[in-house]
């Protein structure tokens, strides 16, 4: 790699080659056709093998395409193609209401709606100038807390499903069931919830509701150490995870890596505390950064995966606080039935169990915002792979795939 | 779009009130001293404060930031491109923030704007919106700028070939302009428009 | 397009009626029709956040395997079933149906979602999402939500599985559909 | 087997009519139907033990609808299977697509054909017995190589390449520890080698010695990793290479191969119980070699391989996959120097033992004795 972050001559090319079973032969020529010309005008060595990882292969998580020129196992350059699922976010904030437009942040990143819906209310409280009561604010941290455990555990999971391990996955979606039987009986979706409203949220959590999340916690935390024993303590995947797609600090901040993937890197940031939005500034908790002092070296796959269960424990901790320290009064503030923020933009952004999400807003006092653009913390992330990716075995490309947690709704939006 | 046009002329968005952002009066004061003339325009306070740069002078002005001891600006946030074609201009922002610098328990106070992102816009003409590159400073620029091409077809000069990056490489258009029009299909599937069939 | 029947020489497609309804060749396709609905192998086509109740239908609660549709392969070649789940893009439309084709006959496909039924959220101002993906293949079942619980996609396979039953080994599948939009 | 037609031309008037190699073939062409019948359906149940077993570690149930518990599950598999479409890759190699499953089912069944299943019940009761089945298990990897290459898609190569990186490595830990019992048995004839294991439990060859019993472990491993089974299913990851060397194969020829693959499974573990395991003896002093009586001796000998076909399932569905150079370095740098041990260990014991003892595994049991004592204490 060259010092500055410029990819020049060592750039992959990203070629295509017509006949593979996943090889692009049979799509539209015009599609790709820049890629074609690329590969006819290289000298490719014949030995080298150029494969097509995706979009429909299992450990690309969705529908990601990653191009990769290979020696034997040994990738030698590679390319992700994203925009498969890219469903217009932006454009459609700009042709429907606010109000309208929530669900559809609910859809970028279907593994933290939660955490989506209460960046997207954030930005257009802060456009319009709407004050949250205090409760909501509590609901809100509570449920987001709630929504990135869940990522969590399953992104744990996922990850043992993409070493080849099946079990975790499956375990971790017995106590995702019970998280997602949690926010169902709360929101009415399992998946998609559409809870956090503009100026609070939808519905007050009532005392049977606290109840079944405090058993809900107490089963993530009597379920960690059985995860960990499968997966963090285990020798086959440490082997595989330790050292391997090691991002370090420079790297990941050149490419703007974000969330637990950043902190991997050593970089002790966490917008719930450095920058803090809602009421996070009231809870005590920690931000894992670094090294595990387990295994590995700072930055690579196996911090990446300790960091978020390390991040499910700060989570139960925050939850807690905040179930202690709940107030009372009003969960949603009074609105008009149609939202006209005055003119003006806003920039926000909140840590959400990816990373950093946020959203820049521009309203010129209409009822639907002149521009919309959300950062999803995915696109980012997924765009280091081009470089880190580099010289690992094809085994390694799916552990590093795998550890950086992507969501493709969010990449695409 | 359906939405009709809105004929008032274009206002810069409006200032919001507020004490000045440090971090913005910051960045403000390195670029009037190290590159005099540079800004053309600022908003100093508020919710969003802003400099605007002119874009030939984007590059310097990205680079003095970034590798300004005090700001540290080590991340390229967010690439965003806004279409005004009231005004016939294409706008580029940039939304930098710092890992290195934490912000102090004062800032984190702040009620308008406890973060301390620093905002750089770049105005260009709508006929023929070039604007130079940042990949070089941060890498991850890259995918940001190909979609704003992608998406608005604002042109970055001076990097690698610029691509689509989520639609097609034939698709028509570039869909976040204004006055972007729903094609009838694509490759024979139909896209029905926004009014219904 | 068209929708033969991939049965072969075996497949009774070809025989004349007197024929068809011979004692063995009827216990013939009983047991074909038999092994078909037993034995759905979904490819795991996830696209989006479908694709995550998808999971969570194969996983610990719901347990898909129990019809033993739970043999989720990674390969088109030795799945029966594609389970569309989530949003159809127009630049993922031709990939999907070069998986499609890749799929050996009888093949069944099940459009999980409001976006693969018909744009779902997206039908009005997506611009690059596919109004439904009948458009690109035929639909044996069209799971309407967003996204659909895990219980329906369990009554949308045994909904299958009866049809299958029903209709005999002959492939299903809706009419072409890019005729249904036409006449819209 | 051969004992047997004799018995029944003796036996019978009209048999003996016919010439004798004309009965010999037919009866040898009755047995291996039978192996075939058996081991096939054999395998298809062990796929219903897979699903149920690995639904049961998983918080979940497993195929239950189809006969009962499930049990006809892999009927409805192959009957689909078998009625599929049978697509070859207009690309691909077609004689060599054709004859690679083919070949994969040969490995994995022609090596029953000197399997012991009961005193008795072999259908080639051979001298060079061990030695046939590694030998006939090893033609797979051709197979295996044909299949990844006709097909004509990476995924597949790279998976046949694996496939034959990690087959051929691990030949060589199973052979040496399947040596190291020939060195014990002084025979390679399966039948003498379960029969010597008769009477009390530290008869068993697993039981004779710390190098014997390492070499169990080794051969299970090892064996586990030609099997292609987790966590050693490089050749076939399905989350690296989509399905690995048979990403192409459709239908019938698919089945062949995952029936391959669970014969093989079922022929590994009868061939530990009979190796380590004491074959069909029970752990006591029992003649089992009657006429009824072995029918008792396969039933347990069934019942040592259901076991370790239970192990490799569970070790499958617990760890995470190896990396291709740490499966290279498993059994290169651990796997091979462990065997070689003790393979010479256990040549030292048998000569020390017969020098001292007079009795070869006495010196084994002996030093075992000490590591037991030494483990109580």
């Amino acid at each position: 790699m060259s010092p500055g972050g410029v990819r020049g001559a060592a750039q992959g090319p990203g070629g295509l080659v017509p006949g593979g079973l996943y090889g692009g032969g049979g799509e539209p020529a015009a599609v790709e056709f820049h890629e074609r010309q690329e590969l006819v005008g290289r000298d490719l060595r014949t030995e080298e093998m150029v494969f097509n990882m995706g979009p429909q292969h299992p450990a690309t998580h969705g529908v990601l395409r990653v191009v990769i020129r290979t020696d034997g196992e040994v990738v030698r350059a590679l390319q992700p193609h994203v925009g498969n699922i890219h469903r217009c976010c932006e454009k459609i904030g700009e042709s429907v209401p606010y109000y309208q437009w929530l669900p559809y942040v609910d859809r970028m990143d279907y593994l933290g709606a939660m955490c989506n819906e209460h960046l997207a209310c954030m930005a257009i409280e802060r456009l319009a100038g709407i004050e949250v009561p205090e409760r909501a604010e509590y609901c809100r941290v509570i449920v987001a807390e709630v929504q990135r455990i869940l990522s969590h555990i399953f992104a744990v999971g996922v990850y043992g499903l993409d070493l080849g391990a099946f079990t975790p996955f499956l375990h971790q979606f017995r106590e995702r069931e019970r998280g997602l039987d949690l926010l169902d009986h709360l929101s009415g979706g399992r998946l998609l919830y559409h809870y956090v409203r503009i100026g609070g949220v939808k519905r007050d959590l009532s005392p049977e509701w606290l109840d079944e999340l405090r058993a809900f916690l107490d089963a993530v935390e009597r379920r960690l150490p059985e995860y960990n024993t499968l997966l963090l303590h285990n020798r086959i995947f440490q082997d595989r995870t330790a050292g391997v797609g090691v991002i370090d600090r420079d790297t990941a901040l050149r490419w703007g890596v974000t969330g637990p993937s950043l902190r991997a890197a050593d970089v002790d940031w966490d917008c719930r505390r450095d920058v803090p939005y809602s009421v996070y500034d009231r809870f005590d908790f920690e931000v894992p950064h670094g090294h595990s002092g387990i295994a590995g070296v700072v930055g690579d796959c196996f911090q990446r995966h300790w960091v978020r269960v390390r991040e499910v424990e700060e989570s139960l901790k925050i939850v807690r606080q905040a179930l202690a320290g709940l107030p009372e009064g009003p969960v949603l503030a009074n609105l008009p039935a149609s939202l006209r923020p005055p003119e003006g933009e806003v920039y926000v952004r909140a840590e959400n169990p990816r990373g950093e999400l946020a959203a820049y807003m521009v309203s010129r006092g209409k009822d639907t915002a002149y521009r919309i653009r959300c950062r999803g913390p995915s696109f980012s992330n997924i765009a280091v792979i081009t470089e880190v990716g580099e010289g690992t075995l094809i085994a390694d490309l799916v552990a590093l795939i795998g550890s950086l947690d992507i969501v493709l709704g969010e990449v695409d939006r | 779009m359906s939405e009709p046009k809105d004929k008032t002329p274009p206002a810069p968005p409006r200032p919001d009130v507020g004490e000045p952002d440090p971090v913005t009066a910051r960045a403000l004061a390195l670029l009037e001293r190290r590159a005099p003339g540079a800004v053309l325009a600022h908003e100093p306070g508020g919710r969003h404060p802003w400099l605007r740069v002119g874009a030939d002078r984007l590059r310097e002005a990205a680079r003095l930031l970034r590798d300004d001891p005090d700001l540290a600006l080590d991340c390229c946030h967010l690439i965003s491109g806004v279409d005004w074609p009231e005004t016939g201009e294409m706008e580029v922002l940039y939304h930098l923030v710092s890992y290195a610098r934490r912000p102090d328990a004062a800032y984190r106070r702040r009620p308008l704007k406890n973060d301390p992102f620093v905002c750089l816009r770049v105005r260009v003409p709508r006929d023929a919106p070039e604007v130079p590159t940042v990949m070089d400073l941060w890498t991850g620029a890259d995918w940001h700028e190909r979609e704003t091409y992608d998406l608005l077809g604002i042109r970055f000069t001076g990097r690698k070939e610029l691509h689509r990056i989520l639609l097609p490489e034939d698709w028509p258009g570039h869909p976040l302009r204004k006055d972007w029009e729903y094609p009838a299909d694509y490759h024979g599937v139909p896209i029905i428009p926004p009014e219904g069939l | 397009m068209s929708r033969d029947t991939a049965d072969g020489p075996s497949g009774g497609a070809g025989l004349d009626p007197e024929l068809q309804q011979s004692v063995i060749l009827t216990k013939v396709e009983w047991v074909k029709d038999w092994g078909r609905r037993h034995a759905l192998w979904p490819m795991a086509f996830g696209l989006a956040c479908c694709a995550m109740e998808m999971m969570a239908t194969a996983a610990t609660k719901y347990d898909l395997d129990r019809f033993g549709a739970g043999v989720f392969r990674a390969s088109p070649r030795q799945s029966d079933l594609m389970i569309v789940a989530g949003t159809l893009s127009h630049k993922m439309a031709p990939r999907l149906r070069r998986l499609y084709e890749q799929m050996p006959d009888p093949k069944y496909v099940i459009a999980m979602g409001a976006c693969v039924v018909g744009g779902g959220p997206y039908s009005r101002f997506g611009y690059h999402v596919v109004q439904g993906v009948d458009l690109i293949v035929p639909v044996d079942v069209y799971l309407p939500g967003c996204p659909p619980r895990p219980e329906a996609l369990i009554d949308a396979i045994r909904k299958l599985q009866f049809r299958i039953e029903e209709r005999g080994g002959a492939t299903l599948g809706a009419p072409a559909a890019a005729g249904r939009r036409a006449s819209a | 087997m051969q004992q047997w037609l004799d018995d029944l031309i003796a036996g019978t008037a009209w048999l003996q009519a016919l010439p004798t190699g004309l009965v010999y073939t037919i009866g040898i062409l009755v047995a291996c139907k039978l192996i075939l019948l058996f081991s096939s359906l054999l395998a298809g149940e062990v796929v219903w033990l897979e699903r149920r077993v690995s639904g049961r570690m998983q918080a979940r149930i497993g195929p239950n609808r189809v006969g009962p518990q499930g049990l006809l599950q892999f009927l409805a598999d192959g009957v689909k299977l078998l009625s599929k479409e049978d697509v070859i890759p207009a690309t691909a190699d077609r004689p060599v697509f054709v004859l690679a499953p083919i070949l994969v089912y040969l490995g994995a069944f022609a090596a029953f054909c000197v399997i012991p299943f009961g005193y008795g019940l072999v259908a080639a009761d051979m001298n060079v017995g061990l030695f046939l089945v590694l030998a006939i298990t090893s033609i797979e990897v051709v197979g295996v190589i044909m299949a990844g290459w006709a097909s004509n898609s990476k995924w597949a190569v790279l998976g046949a390449m694996r496939e034959v990186a990690q087959m051929i490595s691990y030949e060589l830990p199973l052979g040496l520890s399947a040596l190291a019992i020939a060195l014990l048995a002084g025979t390679l004839n399966l039948t003498d080698i379960a029969l010597q294991q008769e009477g009390w439990l530290w008869n068993w060859y697993v039981f004779r010695g710390p190098f014997a019993f390492a070499a169990f472990f080794l051969f299970f491993t090892a064996a586990l990793a030609s099997l292609k089974r987790a966590p050693f299913d490089l050749p076939e990851a399905e989350s690296e290479l989509v399905a690995g060397f048979h990403t192409e194969y459709t239908g019938f020829r698919f089945a062949i191969f995952f029936l391959a693959e669970y014969s093989a499974m079922i022929l590994f573990s009868m061939l530990a119980a009979v190796l380590f395991l004491g074959g069909w003896s029970p752990g006591f002093p029992v003649d089992l070699t009657g006429p009824a009586a072995r029918w008792i001796g396969f039933g347990i000998l069934f019942a040592k391989t259901a076991f370790l076909l239970f192990v490799m399932i569970w070790v499958r569905w617990s760890l995470p996959r190896f990396r291709i150079d740490k499966v290279m370095y498993l059994c290169y740098k651990v796997l091979l120097p462990l065997s070689v041990v003790c393979v010479l260990g256990l040549s030292l014991q048998v000569l020390l033992g017969e020098v001292l003892w007079g009795d070869q595994s006495a010196f084994g049991r002996w030093l075992m004795g000490l590591g037991v004592h030494g483990g109580i204490r």
